[in-house]
Formats: structure tokens, C-alpha cells, sequence
């Protein structure tokens, strides 16, 4: 038994009689949100109090998240880019996915545009609509289907863009009568929501799956990682 | 109206430059400072003009008041961190924008990221909700760790995952105990806190995750293991801005929000203890750096023992007087801004001095005097106010921590404030002695574009300026808080 | 900000702009620097005699502003100040003269007079603050700009004195350090008023003011030298000469000094300090390090260590001056400080002399030297008379006072101490005196280099008899208006008149 | 005991047992395990515990999925870092140099 | 007493045991997914359907994926441009 796992065991122990002892004695709060929420469901301009949330009540918080996955894009480029990964054949080149896919691809998008609508009034929205989106990304991989798109490196780039800079940009345009930053106008609300929903959809989608692939897409090719590694002394 | 503007862009116009640098060229990164830094100057100067003109206000995101939705506070001393922010990276940049030349295209990544930090930083000064604080402590510290791991070398890799580690420890217990507040006061918002909180059991643990997380964060000794590794070998601008900004982050939340709990909710016995361990903080890290032998190790060290300063602050503000109160108060802001701005300047110049010299040891300083006196200076400049000699900013804050400690009887900290003034000229002067030494001539120096010390010279020179002129900045930064009326 | 206010500032500024200029300057442009440094130096003195002439006539020069809450930075020029102020600049003046020819042809000149010109900056800020911090401020900036002049070198020996060095000053400003706090928490910011700002609190703080005062002696005394917080200032000599002279014959020491007279009378107030008990343990400590410093020299082959331990012994004449609670024994303290200043330097720059002609570092290869130098020699000569304190040498004059003032207060062991110093001081000086006249030299003198057309090269030659002339004329002149004693007599009447 | 209790004590188990893995692995995969693992159990805290004898709380709902996302990216992010320091040490676990 | 999400929170504490007690590290991978699906059930349980979703889809989804992929990196062999493999720094 090393130090380490005795040092881990007792730390592990004392957090969890502390947080046990927390939860035991936990006062009952006077202050009551979900009713602050519920009552400022009509201005929030969607019916479904957690996209209201995200996306008008605590939407700062949602731009800030879309950065810190846009951050893990950015160094998985950068160490890419520094020491490039030897060149891989990807994907199981399986013709039954592929024909699979083929049936199963425009499923997916319907599902994702489903979750994206149903986010303003049930469960869904952008972070779940994306993943969808996502999936489908990384099961075209895996079959091993080539997309031009989705290997144009500037492409790709302005697509992880979209989003942050919608979202930013729409709240910047709010400001313009003389509100607080991200404050949507309420008869504006539902579509400056949906619109920002959208582009966050599709910017999420193509995060997750270059997170997937942790590279842009550009390295798949041989001669072009070998270029890419060229350029980088 | 210009005012409600210059608010949200101290972190809507980082985030868009970060955005636009992935989208450009590699060789147009750099050029975005040129957008970035004039206009971000200018709103830091009019969120200032605002603050002392109008005084301190709470801006209100998305237009939802507090509990609702996410407020932004900008009193006195988020608006100093602000502009120590604004100082801080701007020359940083400026400085790595020369710096960067030399490597290769993959380090141009290192805009993004600079822009990205930028905005969890000033999103974290601004933040009044504790959970908008951990989205903000997570943009910064994911691309703080994204900038160390930029060099791509093996240590830089292992430096980074080291770092990482830490900070998603650290956040995650940073998030329980935000979990715990929410369940007890059902609300996020600093200001609701502070009219509810009560000590209760579920408060105390809180308090102590928060703590945890935070200090893991803030590599207080003895959880300061990932913090030489990554500042003493990233690139020289990026262990600029992570010794000088990045870690005032997590203290600046703890400092809030052990302000927002109040007295009655702190324990003096914490209090106490954190003291303790920022005293040997002071201590192990002045030692450890005295017996490093490359050169930004040793810089890295001295981070770890001047964090220890700032710890000061709990047992010298917590359960002593008004007065007491308010000098430790003014003496640890001193202390913070006055070593991100000497620190900034002491790894800019050490850096210089590794350009000049080619090698990173100590030991190659030797004669580098004769060859490089104005970084030399400004290394010089800025190690006199970490050793909290005058006429210097970190004087200043050693004088009013003093006084603290004297007016609340709390000799003991005298000692810590005495001996680690000692220490530190310790491995500062190991430094000089090695420069001034005539010993086998280097004929030769590799002379660095005048751009890289000037910026130090800036640096360094602020540290000492703002010892001079600490009246100002001091009333600036009490403005909005519980000590604003002294 | 007023004029007068200005002009004070412009004391203190024009070595710190010279200073930051000669910084910049590239190490190759000697004529610029020279011509800045010696402009800087005149201009200085110039204000220097202005503001001499408007403190004669109680004129107020004031410069300040706040630093913290309760914490002005204070110039103030006081007679007291203007005395300490006026022998630095008209010595920097001279020792830059002597610099620019010691240091002709050797590397690194830009970082020499560059801090050599923050040293006196500093030098002039001393005797210029206003209140502790100030004074505190400038303490540890000399400091701190005297280390690369004192390792200028860069040799193991000289880096090893360097650090010596920082050990004994550091410690002692962080004591100082805790001493002013403390008295700031107990009467807020200590401005400098004759007769103290203490004497009113409450007589069971009396203990801790007794400490503090302990505390304080001891960072001051670092500088000053007092036994046994002297060890660094024999090693120190291993800088070049110019840094020896001024620094450790005039700047550092009698900052130590100089910040015990401040202490001793604008803090605590002699009357105070007196009815404390805190001279007659000073007194003591000041005459055991006299005795001390002089039976060490007497041991000393190398000229310059002699010199020094006889630094050691003199400015202790001061602190002991300053702790004779009497006008008289003050006056003998305070015109020592500008006497002293004068001799010491001239030896000093003799010292260099022999050092950089001959190649001569030790005493008992100097048999012959009167011959070869008479000029020098003759310098030497009237600097070592006024140490052991031959009429009407200016040392005489301090040591008369002393003598008198230590009667008058029934100190008549500080007598003894005079008698038996002044002896020594006569049996360290003579057989130097009679080596260089009387023996004859036995080899050659190994010199390589003419220096000029007189003896040694005229920047050496001239600042020594300068300040041999001005050692000689204080002396000679001592009841004129605006001699040192004069000067002196002033301030000890403006300080003991409240 | 409520439903909403019952999940916020697993969560404060799961973020024990998550700290000591934790702690106690080298293995930087296993490590991101427990991270995620505990990154699940304070989520369980903050939902269970806020609904506990209350209504549907949405705002930690909405707090959770931000924090889903965030451990994603982080995890993602941990692994990129991981795979170049394995490819360039082919090391799976940190040097022991403290 | 609610016995099924006692019992569902018993089983997400076991998975998870399980998950970081596994030797093979492929075991281990499989047992957080495992754990992700059940802590979406978990969600649905406490009536957040959206977590639920995000849970499903990004944190067992995605991250397990990721989990796999990299799983799959220190499997493969390095080719002979990998420098120095097994190189302590």
C-alpha cells in the first residue's frame, strides 16, 4: 500500500464525510428561482424554461461554454500543427455502413432539426441537436465516406466560427437601442433565440467532430499532412 | 450609452479576435493586436472614467436582475484588475508579437488563445455570479493550459497535462461547492449571498471546497507542484502572463467571495491557516528559487513564494478592526498589482537575457552585464519590488501589510514579511552576482529587437511607479467595497 | 507646486536625470558623459548654494505629496539637511573628476557613473527627507545602487565583499523598516520636527520606544559602521577608488551617521532620547568603536584597509557628538561629519593616486613616495594631520569641541577616549607619513604609464588638492561665515532653541 | 428520503470514489475517467440536492449541461495533450518529479 | 422511499466503481459508457430530460468515443517516424 493510495483513501474519505455531513444539515433556501423563472417565462420570448435559461436568462454563461469548447478546438490545432500525427488511414471502409449511412444520414439531420425546434418548448435544443449532428459526422467517418466539405480546412474553420460570433454578434446588435448587452427585445426574442440556436447547432456539430478527429480534417490525406509537416520547421 | 458599451466589450471583443485569429492566416494572428489592443485600452480607460465619475454600478446581461440572471459588478477593484489586465497582456503581446518570430507557425496559436484568455480574465473580474465564475475560471485556465502545452516539447507536454489536472481538480471542487451554496441559498448571485449567508454546516463545507479548489488553483503551497514546471517552461510571454494575471484569477474569486460570506461566516481559524500557508509559501518558494539554476525556474519559484504575500490577506482582514481591515485590504492589492506587473517584467527580461545568451542557466549570466544593461535594469527594476524595497509597489503593499499586522497584534506575520523580503533579495542578487562577474569572456551577445526590453523597461518601471503613486490607485480600488468609506 | 518647491526637487533630480541619461549613453561616448556628469554636478552645486543661502535665511522648501493614506513623500531643507546635502554635491563634483580619470580606458564606465550618479541621488534624498519614509526610501536605495559599484570589478573577491555587503545593509533596512512602522502605527507619519514628535506619548509605551529606538540604531548603525556592524565596509574597499572615497568615506557612512543625528534629534528629541536613557549606552558604543576602528588600522598593511578602519573609527566621533547631550558636544559632532568628509576623501584620492601611478597598494612599499609625488604627498600630508588632529587642521576642531562638550556634560571618560584615539590615529598616520618623506626608495617604481604632465594625470591631481585645500581652509578659516563650523553652530542653535 | 436525495447522495459518493481514482491512478486515461466521474457526481449534488423537497428546479438544469460541455471540452482537450506526450515520452502516466 | 432510484443510484456507484477498479483498460472505457447511459437515466429520473440528452449524446456519447479513439492510439504501433518511443524525459 503506497503513500499515494493512502494519502487518495483518506482525502476520499474526509470529502465524503464532509459533503455527507453538508447534505445532512443542509438548510432549505428562502430565495426561490424556479419561480423568478417561471414568472419571466413570457418575456423570455421560447416556451421551455431550460432553453430560456441558457439561452436569454443566463445566456452569458452559454457564450462563455461555446469558448471553452471553441479553446479545446484551438489546441488541439495547435499541438497538430506543431507536431503533426503520422498520417492514418481512417474509417472501417465497410460497404453495409456506407449503405447504411446512406439510408441512415438524412434520419439524422431530420432528428437533429427535430431536437433543435423542440428545444423552444420541450427538451432539445442546440447542445443536444449538435451532438446529433456530431454522431452523424463521426459515423461518416467511420464508413469511411469522403466529404469535400468537411476537409476544407477554411471551411470548416468559419463553420466552428459561426456560431460564437452570432451569438456574439447579436448581442452586440441588442445594444444598439440602449440595452445591457444580450438583451433580446421580446417581440424579437424567439427568432434571435432560434437564429443563435441554429448557428450554435452547426457550430457545435463541427467542435465535436473535429474534437473527435482532434485535427482539422485537412491531415487525413498523406501528401497533405506531409506538406502540412513540411511547413512547420 | 458609451458606458454600457464598454462594459461588454471588455470580453465580447476578446472572444470575437479569438474567433477572427483562428480564421486568418498564420501571419495575420499578430496583426489583430493592432484592432485588439487600442480598443480594449480604450474601453479599460472608459469603464475607469465611468467608475470614478459615475461610481461603482452593477450591469445587469440580458437585462434580468440578479438571482435571474447574471449580473456584472464593476466597482473599484474590478475595474483595477482591469486595467492591471489591459497593462499586463497588452505589453505581452506586444512583446510576443516580436518574441514569436523565431518559432515556428504551429506558435501562432498562441493569439487565439492569448484572446480567449483574455476574455475569461476580464470575465472573471467583472463576474458577480459564482457560477458565471467557473464557466469564466475554465475559459482561463483551459487556455492558460492550451498556452503551455503550445512549445510542444515533451516537458512542455508533461508541464502542461500537470496543469491541467490541477485546474479540473480544482474547478470540480470549485462547482461542489457552488452546488452546495445554490442548495442552500437557491441562489448564484455574490450579492444574494452576502444578505443570506449563515453559518451552517453546509456553508462551512462550501466554503472549504471552494478554498481548496481555488488555492489548487492559485498553487498555494504546499499544492504548488504544477506551477514551476508550467510557467518556468512555457514561452516567455505566455509564463508572463500566467505568473503575472492568471493566477490573480483564482484569487481574486477567493478574495470575493471570502468578502461575500462575511465574518460571521469565515472562520478565523481558516483564516489563520491560510496565513500559515502563505508564510510557507514565502518560505519554501524564496528557497526553492535561491537553489534554482536556470534562470526561469527560478522566476517561477519566486511566483510560488510571492503568492504566500497574498495570503496574508485572511488572517490580517478577518476578525480585526476597521482599520486593520482596510490596510490589508489596500497592502494585498499593492502586493498583486505591483507583482503582475514586476513579474510580467521579470520573465519578459529574463527571457532577454536567455535570447542574449543563448542558454538557460544561471550560471551563462556571466559578464552579461557589460552586454545587456537594460535588461539587466529592467530585471533589476523589477526584482526591487519584489523584495519589497523602495521606492516600489511591492514596498508599498509591504508597508501597509505591516501596518496591519502591527495595529491587528498579529506579530507573527512580521516575521514572514521580514524574512521573506530577505529571501527574495537572496535569489534576485544570485542573479546580479552572476552578471556582474568578469569571468571567461563572452565576446559576443546576441542582441534582441529593442521591442522585447522596452516592453520589460514599461513593466518593470510601472512596478515601481505605482509604489510612488499607490494614493490614487488605492482609492480607485476601494471604491464599491466594504472598505470604501475609509 | 511653488517655486521654492521646485528648485528642491531640481537638487535631487539633476543626479537622478544624469543618472538615467548616462544610463542610456552608450558605453562609447566618454566625452558626452563626462560633459553631462560634470554639468549635472555643477548645476547641482549651484542649486545647492541657493538653497543654503535661503535656509540662512529661514526660508521654507518644501516639496511633497501623498503616497498612501498617512504617507507623504516629504523634501525638506533644513540647515541640518543643507549641511549633510552640501558636502555630497560639492564632493560628488570632485569625485567625478577623479572618476573619469581613475576609470580612463577601463570597461563597463556606463553602469560606474550611472549608479555612482543614483548614489548620490540617493545621498542627496537622506539629507533632503522630510519624514521617515522618505528617509527610509532613500536609505535603501543607496543601498541598492551601491552594490554594482561595490562589485564593479566583477571579481570573485569583489563579489564576495558585495554580498557581505547586502547581508549587513538589507538586514539593517528591514530593522529600520520595522522601526518606522512601528512609529508610524504610534504617532502616524514622523515627520522630522526639532526636539521629536515623541515626547508626548504615554509613559508605558516608553519600553517599546526604547526598543524601537535599539532597532533602529542598529539598521542606521550598518551604514555608519558601528562596532560590530562594520565587517563589510574594510572588505567594500576592493572598489575602485573613486567608489571608496565618496561612497565609503562620505555617502554611506555618513548616511548611517547622518540618520542617528536625525533619530537622536528630530524624532525622538535629544531631551527625550536623553531622559530615555539612550545616549549613555550610544556613547559607548560610538568610543568602543573608535578605540576598536584605530587599534585595527594600526594592523593593516594595505593602505586602503587602513584607511577604512580609520573611517570606522571617525565617523563614530559623530554618533558620539550626537550623543552628548549638550550644544557644544552636537557642534562637535555635526562639523565632524563635514571635516571628516574632507579628509577622508583627500586620503582616499591619494591612496588612488599611488595606486594608479605607482602601482603601489601597500604601505610599506610606499618608502619614497614624497619624492616621486610631492603634490600628493603634500595632500596626504594635511589629510592625515587633521585625522589624528594637529592645529589648525580641521580635525582639530571637531576634537575640540568634542572635548568640551563631553566636559560640560560630565562625561569626562569621552576625554580619555579623545586622548587616547588621537594617539592612535598619530601612530597609524606618522609612520606612513615618514615612509613616504623620509625612506628612500630602495628598486625602481615598476611604472609603465606617464600620466599627463604632472606627477599623475591632472584628473587625479586636481580633486585631491581641492579637497585637501577645503580640509586645510575649514580649518584655517573655521570662525568665517559659512565654514562648517558656522554652518554647524546654526544648526545647533536652531536645535536646541525649542 | 426524496428521489432528488437519493441521486444527491450517489453524487457525493461518486465524488469520493472519483477522487480517490483520482489520486490514486497514474494512468492519465484512468485519471480522466475519475475526473469525468466526479465531474458527474458533483452534477447529481447540484441537481439532487436543489430539487430535494422542492419543485423542477431548470436552472440547474441549465447548469448542468454547460457543465457537460465544459468536461467534454476539458476531456477532449486532456486527451490531445495526452496523446502528444505519449507519442513524444510513450509514457502513459506523468514523471514523478516532486 | 423511492426503491428504483435507490437502486439506479446504487448501480451508478457501482459502475463506477467498477469502471475505475477495471484492470483492462478497454473494460474500463465500456463500464463509463455503462455509467454515462445510467447517469442519463438518472436525469430522466430527476426530471431533466434535456440533461438526460446531453448526458446520452455528449457525455457518454461523445466523450466515450473520444475515450475509445484514444484507446485506439496507444494500441497502434508507431511507424518509424515516431522518435525515440519509450523516451523518459
Amino acid at each position: 500500500m503506497s503513500l499515494r493510495l493512502v494519502s487518495a483513501a483518506l482525502l476520499c474519505v474526509a470529502v465524503t464525510v464532509a459533503l455527507a455531513w453538508a447534505v445532512l444539515d443542509r438548510p432549505l433556501p428562502e430565495e426561490n428561482l424556479p419561480d423568478r423563472v417561471a414568472a419571466a417565462m413570457p418575456e423570455s420570448g421560447v416556451d421551455h424554461p431550460v432553453t430560456a435559461v441558457l439561452l436569454n436568462f443566463r445566456s452569458y454563461d452559454t457564450l462563455l461554454e461555446i469558448a471553452v469548447l471553441l479553446l479545446a478546438v484551438v489546441v488541439a490545432l495547435a499541438l497538430r500543427e506543431a507536431q503533426p500525427d503520422q498520417p492514418e488511414a481512417m474509417g472501417l471502409d465497410n460497404p453495409l455502413l456506407r449503405a447504411v449511412m446512406a439510408w441512415l444520414l438524412p434520419l439524422i439531420l431530420i432528428v437533429a432539426g427535430f431536437l433543435l425546434w423542440a428545444g423552444s418548448y420541450q427538451p432539445g435544443g442546440a447542445f443536444q441537436a449538435g451532438s446529433v449532428l456530431a454522431a452523424a459526422g463521426v459515423l461518416l467517418r467511420l464508413a469511411g465516406v469522403t466529404t469535400a466539405w468537411l476537409d476544407n480546412a477554411t471551411l470548416m474553420r468559419a463553420g466552428l466560427a459561426l456560431g460564437l460570433l452570432t451569438f456574439l454578434g447579436v448581442g452586440l446588435l441588442v445594444m444598439i437601442p440602449g440595452a445591457p448587452f444580450l438583451t433580446y427585445p421580446l417581440e424579437y426574442a424567439g427568432t434571435l433565440i432560434l437564429v443563435i440556436e441554429l448557428t450554435l447547432t452547426l457550430s457545435i456539430g463541427l467542435t465535436l467532430i473535429s474534437l473527435f478527429r482532434l485535427t482539422p480534417p485537412y491531415a487525413d490525406d498523406p501528401d497533405e499532412a506531409r506538406e502540412q509537416a513540411g511547413k512547420t520547421p | 450609452m458609451i458606458g454600457l458599451w464598454s462594459v461588454p466589450l471588455l470580453f465580447a471583443l476578446p472572444l470575437a479576435l479569438g474567433i477572427l485569429s483562428l480564421l486568418v492566416t498564420p501571419a495575420w494572428r499578430p496583426r489583430l493586436i493592432f484592432v485588439g489592443l487600442p480598443l480594449l485600452t480604450l474601453a479599460s480607460v472608459d469603464v475607469l472614467a465611468r467608475l470614478v465619475l459615475e461610481g461603482p454600478r452593477i450591469y445587469e446581461l440580458g437585462g434580468w436582475e440578479a438571482p435571474l440572471g447574471i449580473n456584472l459588478v464593476v466597482d473599484g477593484l474590478a475595474v483595477g484588475m482591469i486595467l492591471m489586465t489591459t497593462l499586463v497582456a497588452s505589453l505581452c503581446a506586444l512583446y510576443a508579437r516580436v518574441y514569436l518570430r523565431d518559432y515556428p507557425a504551429s506558435s501562432s496559436f498562441f493569439w487565439p488563445l492569448l484572446w480567449l484568455l483574455w476574455a475569461g480574465m476580464n470575465g472573471i473580474w467583472l463576474a458577480e455570479d459564482i457560477f458565471n465564475l467557473y464557466v469564466g475560471l475554465e475559459v482561463m485556465g483551459l487556455a492558460a493550459v492550451g498556452m503551455v502545452a503550445l512549445r510542444a516539447t515533451p516537458q512542455a507536454l508533461a508541464a502542461a497535462m500537470r496543469y491541467l489536472l490541477a485546474a479540473l481538480l480544482g474547478s470540480l471542487a470549485y462547482l461542489l461547492g457552488v452546488a452546495l451554496l445554490y442548495a442552500t441559498y437557491g441562489t448564484l448571485s455574490m450579492a444574494g449571498l452576502q444578505e443570506a449567508a449563515a453559518p451552517n454546516a453546509t456553508t462551512h463545507v462550501a466554503l472549504a471546497l471552494i478554498i481548496l479548489g481555488l488555492l489548487l488553483k492559485t498553487a498555494l503551497f504546499p499544492l504548488h507542484a504544477w506551477l514551476p514546471p508550467a510557467h518556468g517552461g512555457a514561452l516567455t510571454p505566455v509564463s508572463a502572463l500566467l505568473s503575472a494575471l492568471v493566477i490573480k484569477g483564482s484569487f481574486y474569486i477567493l478574495m470575493r467571495i471570502w468578502l461575500v460570506l462575511g465574518p460571521e461566516v469565515t472562520p478565523i481559524f481558516t483564516a489563520q491557516l491560510l496565513g500559515v500557508l502563505g508564510a510557507g509559501a514565502v518560505f519554501y518558494g524564496g528557497w526553492m528559487a535561491w537553489r534554482q539554476h536556470h534562470l526561469k525556474q527560478l522566476v517561477a519559484y519566486s511566483t510560488v513564494a510571492q503568492i504566500g504575500y497574498l495570503f496574508l490577506f485572511f488572517p490580517l482582514v478577518t476578525g480585526t478592526g476597521p482599520e486593520a481591515a482596510r490596510l490589508a485590504w489596500d497592502g494585498t492589492l499593492m502586493m498583486l498589482v505591483a507583482h503582475a506587473l514586476a513579474k510580467a517584467a521579470l520573465f519578459l527580461s529574463a527571457g532577454n537575457l536567455i535570447l542574449a545568451v543563448g542558454s538557460t542557466q544561471i550560471s551563462h549570466l556571466v559578464g552579461i552585464s557589460r552586454f545587456r544593461p537594460m535588461s539587466l535594469f529592467s530585471f533589476g527594476l523589477a526584482g526591487v519590488s519584489l523584495m519589497g524595497l523602495p521606492p516600489s509597489g511591492g514596498f508599498t503593499g509591504k508597508w501597509l501589510l505591516l501596518h496591519s499586522a502591527i495595529l491587528s497584534d498579529q506579530w507573527w506575520w512580521l516575521i514572514v514579511l521580514f524574512l521573506g523580503g530577505l529571501l527574495s533579495a537572496a535569489y534576485i542578487f544570485k542573479v546580479f552576482r552572476m552578471s556582474f562577474r568578469e569571468g571567461p569572456q563572452i565576446d559576443r551577445s546576441i542582441t534582441p529587437p529593442l521591442t522585447l526590453d522596452v516592453t520589460a523597461l514599461i513593466l518593470a518601471s510601472a512596478s515601481i511607479l505605482i509604489g510612488l503613486t499607490a494614493h490614487l490607485p488605492l482609492f480607485w480600488l476601494r471604491l464599491g467595497s466594504a472598505f470604501g468609506a475609509g | 507646486m511653488t517655486w521654492n518647491a521646485l528648485i528642491l526637487f531640481g537638487v535631487l533630480a539633476t543626479s537622478l536625470v544624469a543618472s538615467a541619461v548616462i544610463f542610456l549613453l552608450a558605453e562609447s561616448r566618454h566625452t558626452t558623459r563626462s560633459v553631462f556628469n560634470l554639468a549635472a554636478a555643477v548645476v547641482k552645486l549651484l542649486l545647492v548654494g541657493w538653497i543654503v543661502w535661503g535656509v540662512y535665511q529661514n526660508i521654507d522648501y518644501e516639496f511633497r505629496f501623498t503616497i498612501i493614506e498617512g504617507v507623504d513623500f516629504i523634501l525638506r531643507a533644513d540647515a541640518l539637511g543643507m549641511m549633510f546635502v552640501g558636502l555630497s554635491s560639492l564632493l560628488w563634483l570632485f569625485t567625478t573628476i577623479y572618476a573619469i580619470g581613475y576609470l580612463e580606458k577601463a570597461p563597463n564606465r556606463s553602469r560606474f557613473f550611472g549608479f555612482f550618479s543614483l548614489c548620490v541621488a540617493s545621498t542627496v534624498g537622506i539629507a533632503l527627507a522630510g519624514n521617515l519614509f522618505t528617509f527610509l526610501l532613500f536609505y535603501e536605495l543607496l543601498t541598492l545602487s551601491t552594490y554594482p559599484l561595490v562589485v564593479h570589478r566583477g571579481t570573485r573577491e569583489s563579489l564576495r565583499a558585495g554580498q557581505v555587503y547586502l547581508y549587513y545593509t538589507l538586514g539593517g533596512g528591514a530593522l529600520l523598516l520595522f522601526g518606522v512602522v512601528a512609529l508610524h502605527v504610534l504617532v502616524g507619519d514622523t515627520e522630522f520636527v526639532p526636539g521629536g514628535v515623541l515626547s508626548g506619548l504615554d509613559p508605558s509605551l516608553h519600553p517599546l520606544l526604547i526598543g524601537i529606538f535599539l532597532m533602529m540604531i542598529i539598521g542606521l548603525g550598518v551604514k555608519a559602521a558601528l562596532f560590530p556592524l562594520h565587517a563589510w565596509l574594510p572588505m567594500a574597499m576592493v572598489a575602485p577608488a573613486p567608489v571608496s572615497a565618496l561612497l565609503h568615506a562620505v555617502a554611506v557612512v555618513k548616511a548611517g551617521a547622518f540618520g542617528i543625528a536625525r533619530l537622536v534629534y528630530d524624532v525622538y528629541g535629544i531631551e527625550f532620547a536623553f531622559s530615555l536613557g539612550l545616549l549613555g549606552p550610544l556613547a559607548v558604543a560610538a568610543s568602543i568603536t573608535i578605540i576598536y576602528g584605530s587599534l585595527r588600522a594600526l594592523a593593516q598593511d594595505d593602505l586602503k584597509k587602513r584607511l577604512a578602519f580609520s573611517t570606522v573609527s571617525q565617523v563614530s566621533y559623530i554618533i558620539l557628538g550626537i550623543s552628548l547631550f549638550g550644544p557644544v558636544g552636537t557642534l562637535g559632532g555635526l562639523v565632524h561629519l563635514l571635516h571628516q568628509g574632507l579628509m577622508k576623501i583627500t586620503l582616499f584620492f591619494c591612496a588612488g593616486n599611488y595606486a594608479e601611478t605607482l602601482g603601489v597598494h601597500k604601505i610599506s612599499e610606499l618608502d619614497g613616495a614624497g619624492q616621486r609625488m610631492p603634490a600628493t604627498s603634500v595632500a596626504f600630508t594635511l589629510g592625515a594631520f587633521g585625522m589624528i588632529g594637529i592645529p589648525p587642521m580641521a580635525g582639530f576642531i571637531s576634537k575640540w569641541y568634542l572635548g568640551i562638550g563631553a566636559l560640560e556634560v560630565g562625561m569626562n571618560w569621552v576625554l580619555g577616549v579623545l586622548i587616547l584615539s588621537s594617539l592612535l590615529n598619530a601612530a597609524y598616520f606618522l609612520p606612513i607619513l615618514y615612509r613616504i618623506w623620509f625612506r628612500r626608495r630602495e628598486r625602481l617604481w615598476c611604472e609603465g604609464k606617464v600620466l599627463g604632465r604632472f606627477e599623475t594625470s591632472g584628473w587625479l591631481l586636481l580633486p585631491t588638492l581641492a579637497t585637501a585645500a577645503f580640509a586645510l581652509v575649514a580649518g584655517v578659516l573655521a570662525g568665517m561665515p559659512f565654514s562648517p563650523l558656522y554652518w554647524a553652530d546654526l544648526i545647533v542653535s536652531r536645535e536646541y532653541l525649542p | 428520503m426524496s428521489g432528488a436525495l437519493v441521486f444527491a447522495w450517489s453524487g457525493v459518493l461518486l465524488f469520493g470514489l472519483g477522487l480517490f481514482g483520482f489520486i490514486a491512478h497514474r494512468h492519465l486515461l484512468r485519471r480522466l475517467l475519475a475526473f469525468n466521474i466526479m465531474g458527474s457526481g458533483s452534477f447529481l449534488v447540484l441537481v439532487g440536492l436543489a430539487q430535494d423537497g422542492r419543485g423542477v428546479d431548470p436552472v440547474p438544469h441549465a447548469m448542468v449541461i454547460t457543465g457537460i460541455v465544459v468536461a467534454v471540452a476539458s476531456t477532449a482537450l486532456a486527451l490531445v495533450v495526452f496523446r502528444r506526450w505519449y507519442r513524444a515520452s510513450g509514457r502513459t502516466d506523468l514523471p514523478e518529479d516532486t | 422511499m423511492p426503491w428504483l432510484d435507490l437502486l439506479l443510484g446504487l448501480t451508478l456507484v457501482v459502475t463506477a466503481g467498477l469502471a475505475l477498479a477495471a484492470r483492462d483498460l478497454f473494460r474500463a472505457v465500456v463500464m463509463f459508457i455503462v455509467f454515462g447511459l445510467l447517469m442519463a437515466l438518472a436525469w430522466v429520473r430527476l426530471h431533466a430530460p434535456d440533461i438526460a440528452l446531453a448526458e446520452a449524446a455528449i457525455g457518454a456519447g461523445l466523450t466515450g468515443v473520444l475515450l475509445l479513439d484514444t484507446l485506439g492510439y496507444l494500441r497502434r504501433p508507431f511507424g518509424s517516424r515516431v522518435d525515440k518511443p519509450g523516451k523518459h524525459q
